[in-house]
């Protein structure tokens, strides 16, 4: 049984891991803002969720795993908020979406 | 190894006088601040690095943990309280500038002195 | 292992230092101190140091943010591109950095255990803390009642760099013709018009304020205290000011309450100590104040730690506070 | 087994800083500032448990709770500031 648990969360974390480090390389990579704010985000949700979970596999039932399940629960709350947030203020200050090429220039304030 | 062992203090060194910097050679008074609280980050961090041992944890006692190397508690204690007061006085610094520029106009040290010898 | 993540941290902790200084615009830097924060947290950590880390998280990655931001709303973002003496600044700092690195190599090997400063009271307060005081945290045994003078002449700056904020901004203003009716309508309702942020804001304050109380009363068993505990609830209420204005926030807790709030936490800590006075010991030595030494302390440390959060609360709300009535211009 | 974690999360903490070293907008920074919050979170989780302290986690949920109002003061002080301008512009115009 430990053996299983213990497969699974070594799976959960070095998926968690891959995706944490490929969000990681979008958001350097993407060209635009919108673009770099889709790469961030898998980091916040797939990520987080894939590490957390197989952390969790490994403190078993103890006060940790409901630490680590309400850490979960906030991200998932908080994360999307400031990516939206975030969006509108720039969409509000004139930054057009614009997949194909480098749109953005620097806020003139 | 053993130069490694010191990398901790170097760090400390060039932070501290990256936040020297600021305070001296820049003008603007928010940027002093910043560069205050870049220099007090850096004695944060001298202390935490020197409370320290090698193959310690944190001095909080666990159910079964018996004779576990503690590091030193000492120097947390003063750096806990010294965050807070440091925050409360850039406060108080941010404050002094906020009043600057409502009686002067302007944060930029050079311009101050020029209005203030007219 | 440990060592290597300490190092890589140091590293980004030193080129995010070099750009917070470099870049003219004052928002960026702000934003890189942000990050500063979060760096030298996973570093405290990294170093054994978790009440520190989690004084750091509460402070830094909401509050200072905050304040610094209010700061530039009222002043400028921007830095004027002049640096006079740049040249002999630069030489100034490079030869201190010069001495300070000399200065190094005379320092211990990092975690030596043999080093002076784990020879001196330190040995002590680990043995001792579980007879005289019997809490788990050492760390708080240490900062409420070994060294509870410290403490109390922290709590007093703390307060004192409170009112000191209110004084200032209880000057009139200097361009009171240049303010322009209705101007602060825009500032003062917050993110009320946002549902997503405000619904989800209004979601987090009780469980802030819930941890703040957690961080509060569990501090004597875990990383915590009464300092990281007001950084916290003061944070949850500066959520609920951004999210819906500060005059709703007012009205849930009035600017008196907060004056009271500052005052009662620093009176309490003082009285704790005359009270111990009276009852025949040391001035804040708590073994008195129960029949029981042990009980005593933990009622002591009880007692100290609960006017440490109300004062820290108390002040930084109310500098937050006076920071953002102020009248934009 | 933490170590893959920590490695990924450790590269990827610095892939967001050079991001917001480079920028080229404000809200680039301030994106970064954010991905390098969620980061610090997972990092303090597997720390805790790298090194057998489950306490520290703490401040995983300090920083989980905490980071959220960064970003809103940010917006806020945008939207302050697109109101002062747009005050400051009727000013001028009258």
């Amino acid at each position: 049984m430990q053996t299983v648990l213990d497969i699974m969360s070594w799976i959960l974390l070095t998926a968690g891991g891959g995706f944490v480090l490929v969000g990681g390389i979008g958001a350097l990579r993407m060209p635009n803002l919108y673009t770099r704010m889709h790469a961030a985000s898998v980091t916040d949700t797939m990520g987080a969720v894939l590490v957390l979970s197989g952390i969790m596999l490994q403190a078993g039932l103890s006060l940790a795993t409901i630490k680590i399940a309400a850490i979960l629960l906030f991200l998932l709350f908080t994360s999307p908020t400031s990516s939206y947030a975030l969006a509108s203020a720039a969409m509000l200050a004139g930054i057009k979406p614009d997949a194909g090429r480098a749109a953005d220039c620097e806020d003139a304030s | 190894m053993e130069l490694l062992g010191l990398f901790h203090y170097w760090v400390f060194a060039v932070l501290l006088m990256i936040g020297f910097y600021a305070v001296v050679a820049k003008v603007n008074l928010v940027k002093k601040l910043i560069g205050l609280s870049l220099f007090q980050a850096a004695v944060f961090l001298l202390y935490i690095t020197m409370g320290k041992v090698s193959g310690g944890t944190a001095p909080i006692f666990q159910a079964g943990m018996t004779d576990a190397l503690f590091s030193n508690p000492l120097p947390q204690v003063l750096i806990l309280t010294a965050i807070v007061v440091g925050i409360s006085t850039t406060a108080l610094g941010l404050g002094i500038v906020v009043r600057i520029k409502e009686e002067y106009g302007t944060i930029e040290e050079h311009e101050i002195q020029e209005i203030d010898r007219r | 292992m440990t060592v290597v993540f300490g190092i890589f941290l140091l590293t980004l902790l030193v080129i995010t230092a070099v750009a917070v200084v470099r870049t003219r615009n004052l928002f960026v830097a702000v934003m890189l101190l942000g990050i500063f924060s979060l760096l030298i947290a996973a570093n405290f950590l990294l170093l054994d140091a978790a009440d520190v880390a989690l004084t750091e998280a509460a402070v830094g990655a909401g509050i200072s943010t905050v304040l610094f931001l209010g700061a530039l709303a009222l002043t400028s973002e921007t830095e004027h591109a002049a640096t006079p003496h740049r040249w002999l600044s630069l030489i100034v700092v490079v030869s201190a950095t010069l001495v300070v690195l000399y200065a190094t190599f005379d320092k211990p090997t990092f975690g030596d255990p043999e080093a002076p400063i784990q020879q001196h009271v330190a040995p002590w307060y680990l043995e001792k803390t579980p007879e005289y005081i019997d809490v788990p945290n050492v760390v708080t045994a240490v900062l409420a009642s070994f060294r509870g003078y410290d403490t109390l002449g922290e709590v007093f700056v703390v307060f004192t760099a409170g009112i000191g904020v209110l004084f200032l901004f209880s000057a009139p203003h200097g361009h009171a013709a240049r303010r322009r009716p209705g101007a602060r309508d825009g500032s003062s309702i917050g993110l009320r018009d946002d549902l997503i942020p405000r619904v989800v804001g209004r979601l987090l304050v009780p469980f802030i304020l819930l941890f703040g109380l957690y961080v509060q009363f569990h501090g004597d068993y875990g990383p915590g205290g009464g300092f990281q505990a007001g950084a916290l609830v003061a944070a949850a209420f500066i959520l609920y000011a951004l999210v819906e204005g500060e005059d709703r926030t007012l009205q849930a807790l009035p600017f008196n309450a907060l004056l009271a709030l500052m005052v009662s936490g620093a009176l309490l800590y003082g009285l704790v100590g005359v009270a111990s006075i009276f009852l025949g010991g040391n001035f804040l030595d708590y073994s008195v104040l129960s029949e029981d030494p042990v009980a005593g302390q933990h009622l002591g440390i009880l007692l100290i730690e609960a006017g440490v959060g109300l004062t820290v609360t108390g002040v930084l709300l109310s500098i937050f506070h006076a920071f953002a009535a102020r009248d934009r211009f | 087994m933490y170590y893959v974690v920590t490695i990924a999360t450790l590269i990827t903490m610095a892939l967001a800083l050079v991001r917001a070293l480079l920028g080229p907008t404000v809200y680039d920074r301030v994106l970064s500032v954010n991905m390098f919050g969620t980061k610090t979170v997972l990092l303090i989780a597997v720390i805790a448990f790298l090194a057998g302290r489950p306490d520290f986690l703490d401040l995983a949920l300090a920083y989980a709770l905490i980071n959220f109002i960064g970003v809103l003061a940010v917006l806020e002080f945008f939207k302050s500031r697109a109101a002062r301008r747009a005050a400051e512009r009727a000013g001028d115009d009258a």
